[in-house]
């Protein structure tokens, strides 16, 4: 009996749900979402592959990659924290849904010659 | 028979489901938007069935396809008779060989869920029948006659005036007929509930899709019934059904599921006091 | 002490053979203790099993070394609530409980075909 | 009707959680009741030998998805105490926070999937609805909906600025007006009334001998909540356990109702006293020796037993949620049951399953 009120005030009102792939909602600022790398900023210390409780990470640094599997991913953002020169980031939008899984592959590219000169 | 027969016969076979189907539509929208939800479009119903007629045919036991068949077809057979203005007594007979059907099919699974659900389901049955037949008493005692079409014929005013209480004992029966909350209990619409979804558990695919349509054509037999208590006046009619069918989806969602063991002396003691006042009407004014 | 950290000390916890646990459980649930839970943990050749039991939230612990594959008496006719725990410290680290009402055979999380208690690293085949 | 053995899940519409009884019933009359676990184990406790005990923060925030902030506290404060380490003042009172809005959301959860369990649909959606609010803070304070990875060992990671402070206290307004407005529904309400009065009546004594942790414990008027300890800034802010009396679903909902808004209230409190400072400590050294550590979880008391050797990794970590308490209550209360209240009972525990088996 008592709900009467508030199911004519839904219905008089606007539908609170969100007709999701139309209209999406803004992120907040500070969410957590997809892990991303400035690559050139990073220098290979594997510090995040170590810290990484889901063992996500995989830093080679012969072959100068950092990898990383985004469906192992827990997005709590610690190698985020515990990088040493804050290459890695974390957007505050979740990785989109794909059909097939895949790895993300990042390979430094030779820093050119000239860079240890001129600083 | 004559052309006005056999137009009424076409129209109730065929033009029935859609309208049954559109009904459903429409109380999914409402009852998403008393919810807060935007709730799907008003044809999913129908994409529904579609899709359940398109997936494989699974077979557990024949007596139970047979059933629902035989559900489906005594369902058309209350639209129809319901069209052609027949004797109401006849109409109630068909509409409990329907139920019984459902009950028959659902007991030929042996899942537990459909088992009990089957059981539960008779009661339902023994909770609403008498109801049912309590408002036709009724109806024969203010007309004179259980014949639709000489009700109409020789009735000119609305019966709700005449039995307005009957009308509220109907509207009970048919919160349970057309199992919703709180009287969900043998079945609910989306299977939230202990006995999953009860007597139809153990159907699927193009045979649940049979029954989905069987339970069309009862939602138009029941606005059918309804109809009747307004039978002067179109506008009036639609007025009614509307009215009475919004207070079914309001009742749907302010209650919580009660059980059997609530419904039976509950419906029951209040359906016959309040038929019996009714009557009691009818004999004052009578008199 | 009421604390919600408690570090395991002698204070608090009290060493006892086997055969003592089931009337040490019985007068603690007399003086209206109530039964919290059980833990274990491996050690070198015995298992060490903790019983947790708590008073208005004081925590009182008695701790058990049982001798890996041996057996120990069930207290689930002190604290029937017992069953439980005892079952899964049985299906972990394979140490038998005498008496368990509901008794899952080792298989309260895992299926017939896991043959090793996971925890304990001797590996014990099942029974 | 003859003896009927029915299959309750572990996959059943009504059930949120994988958890399977075996229901001997008579006449819809529940005669016995045979539980099976084992869906959703996942040896999370193993874990801790190959995962430092750094990383095992991570996951035991996923032993549940609903208390995560509340299991990484507990974890945090045990290995802090091996570690002896000083929590900052802030950051006891930043968990308390998080703690507070993690118990608004998981009971306003509760409530909804309880009114779901008896067929009230409408009043599920409209809790659920409530809660996307706390939600929302969560995610806009910590970065995550529901696992916030808050805590570290040391204190916390996230601070919650003065904007956000208030924006807070501005939504839990919201919050509690909105919930109120459902307290006639839910409480008072003559259908409601009927599936919850008097059924799966645990007695005081039972619910002590039975180890009922929590809110069963609670309403069957045993004033046991950990937070009496005085964890993280539960000391210094005001209040005093929920408490009913009658031990039936009426009084377990009563119970979570009204911690609600106890919650609400300890989260202003800790918003108008929240000390500025540091956020966290260093940790210095590692764990060493055996700990063990009590909050209280939505669902009631959870302990962990923490054994550390002085190595990187730990030598064992046990976990203990309440809902693995609340099970023998919970076997206690279904045999007489009629079937209709089994869904009833059965979340009347709030029953968390995933964190049970771990």
């Amino acid at each position: 009996m008592f709900m009467t009120k508030t199911i004519l005030k839904n219905l008089l009102t606007k539908y609170a749900t969100r007709l999701y792939p139309f209209h999406k909602r803004e992120t907040f600022k500070h969410s957590k979402g997809e892990l991303k790398i400035e690559m050139d900023k990073c220098i290979l210390c594997g510090v995040c592959q170590m810290r990484c409780p889901s063992q996500c990470i995989k830093v080679d640094k012969q072959a100068k990659t950092w990898e990383v599997d985004p469906f192992a991913c827990v997005y709590c953002g610690v190698c985020v924290d515990v990088c040493p020169v804050k290459c890695l980031y974390q957007e505050s939008l979740y990785r989109t849904p794909l059909a097939e899984k895949d790895m993300v592959v990042h390979v430094q590219q030779p820093k050119e010659s000239a860079e240890p000169a001129a600083t | 028979m004559n052309t006005f027969d056999v137009i009424a016969v076409i129209a109730a076979v065929f033009l029935s489901p859609l309208v049954g189907g559109l009904v459903a539509g429409i109380d999914r929208k409402v009852t998403a938007r008393l919810q807060g939800r935007y709730g799907p479009p008003i044809l999913q119903p129908f994409y529904d069935v579609f899709k359940l007629f398109g997936k494989e045919k699974m077979v557990c036991n024949y007596w139970q396809i047979f059933c629902a068949y035989m559900y489906l077809a005594a369902n058309i057979l209350t639209v129809v008779l319901l069209a052609l203005q027949s004797d109401l007594l006849l109409i109630f007979f068909v509409l409990a060989v329907g139920g019984v059907f459902l009950v028959i099919g659902a007991l030929a699974a042996e899942s537990p869920y459909s088992q009990i659900g089957a059981q539960r389901e008779l009661i339902q049955m023994l909770t609403y029948e008498p109801l049912i037949i309590l408002v036709f008493v009724g109806i024969y005692l203010e007309t004179g006659s259980f014949k639709i079409s000489e009700i109409v014929a020789n009735y000119h005013e609305p019966l709700l005036i005449a039995l307005p209480l009957l009308f509220v004992v109907l509207g009970y029966a048919i919160v349970i007929k057309l199992r919703k909350s709180p009287f969900d209990i043998s079945t609910s619409h989306h299977a939230h509930q202990e006995l999953v979804k009860g007597v139809m558990t153990e159907y699927s695919g193009p045979y649940l899709g049979v029954i989905e349509i069987s339970h069309w054509y009862e939602t138009v037999f029941i606005l059918g019934l309804c109809a009747l208590f307004w039978h002067t006046n179109l506008i009036w009619m639609s007025v009614l059904i509307v009215v009475t069918y919004f207070g079914e989806i309001l009742v749907d969602n302010i209650t919580a599921r009660l059980t059997w063991r609530w419904m039976l002396p509950h419906a029951w003691t209040g359906g016959l006091l309040m038929s019996f006042a009714n009557y009691f009407w009818i004999y004052a004014k009578i008199k | 002490m009421i604390d919600s950290v408690v570090v395991i000390t002698e204070e608090n916890t009290a060493e006892v053979r086997p055969d003592e646990v089931i009337t040490l459980s019985r007068e603690l649930k007399d003086e209206g203790f109530r039964f919290v839970t059980m833990s274990s943990a491996e050690l070198e050749d015995s298992v060490c099993v903790l019983y947790h039991f708590d008073k208005d939230l004081e925590l009182r612990n008695l701790r058990v070394d049982v001798p890996k594959g041996s057996k120990i008496g069930s207290i689930a006719s002190v604290y029937s609530c017992a069953f439980l725990v005892e079952n899964e410290i049985k299906e972990h680290f394979g140490v038998e409980f005498d008496g368990i009402p509901l008794d899952f055979q080792g298989m309260l999380y895992s299926d017939e075909e896991v043959q090793k208690t996971p925890f304990c690293n001797i590996g014990l085949k099942r029974v | 009707m003859a003896k009927t053995v029915l299959p309750f899940g572990p996959q059943h519409p009504v059930l949120p959680e994988p958890l399977h009884l075996t229901l001997t019933i008579e006449d819809e009359i529940v005669k016995e009741a045979i539980p099976k676990l084992g869906y959703v184990h996942r040896g999370l406790e193993k874990l801790a030998e190959i995962r430092d005990h750094n990383q095992m923060i991570y996951i035991v925030e996923r032993v549940c998805g609903i208390c995560s902030c509340m299991h990484a506290l507990c974890y945090c404060q045990g290995i802090e105490s091996l570690m002896g380490l000083e929590v900052p003042s802030r950051a006891n009172y930043l968990r308390t926070i998080w703690a507070e809005m993690h118990r608004i959301h998981s009971h306003l959860l509760w409530l909804g999937l309880f009114a779901d369990a008896f067929g009230f649909e409408s009043l599920f959606m409209q809790f659920w609805r409530i809660r996307e609010r706390v939600m929302d803070l969560q995610e806009e304070t910590a970065g995550n909906r529901v696992i916030l990875s808050v805590n570290q060992v040391g204190g916390v990671r996230r601070d919650i600025s003065a904007e956000s402070a208030q924006w807070i206290l501005d939504t839990l307004k919201k919050v509690e007006k909105e919930t109120l407005q459902l307290k006639s529904t839910i409480l008072d309400d003559y259908t409601v009334k009927l599936r919850t009065v008097g059924k799966g009546v645990l007695t005081k004594e039972k619910a002590y001998e039975l180890g009922a942790a929590g809110p069963t414990l609670r309403a069957s008027g045993i004033a046991q909540d950990m937070r009496q300890t005085g964890y993280a800034a539960y000391s210094e802010l005001d209040f005093a356990p929920v408490v009913e009396t009658d031990g039936d679903c009426y009084a377990r909902t009563v119970v979570r109702f009204n911690e609600v808004f106890q919650a609400i209230d300890l989260v202003r409190q800790a918003f108008s006293k929240l000390p500025e400072g540091e956020l966290a400590v260093k940790p210095k050294g590692l764990p060493t020796g055996e700990v063990i550590s009590r909050v209280e979880q939505p669902r009631g008391e959870c302990l962990y037993y923490i054994r550390g050797a002085g190595k990187k990794f730990l030598e064992r970590v046990r976990i203990r949620t309440p809902t693995f308490a609340n099970i023998p209550p919970l076997l206690d209360m279904l045999p007489g049951c009629d079937l209709a209240d089994v869904p009833v009972l059965i979340l009347t525990i709030d029953p968390c399953i995933s964190c049970t088996e771990r």
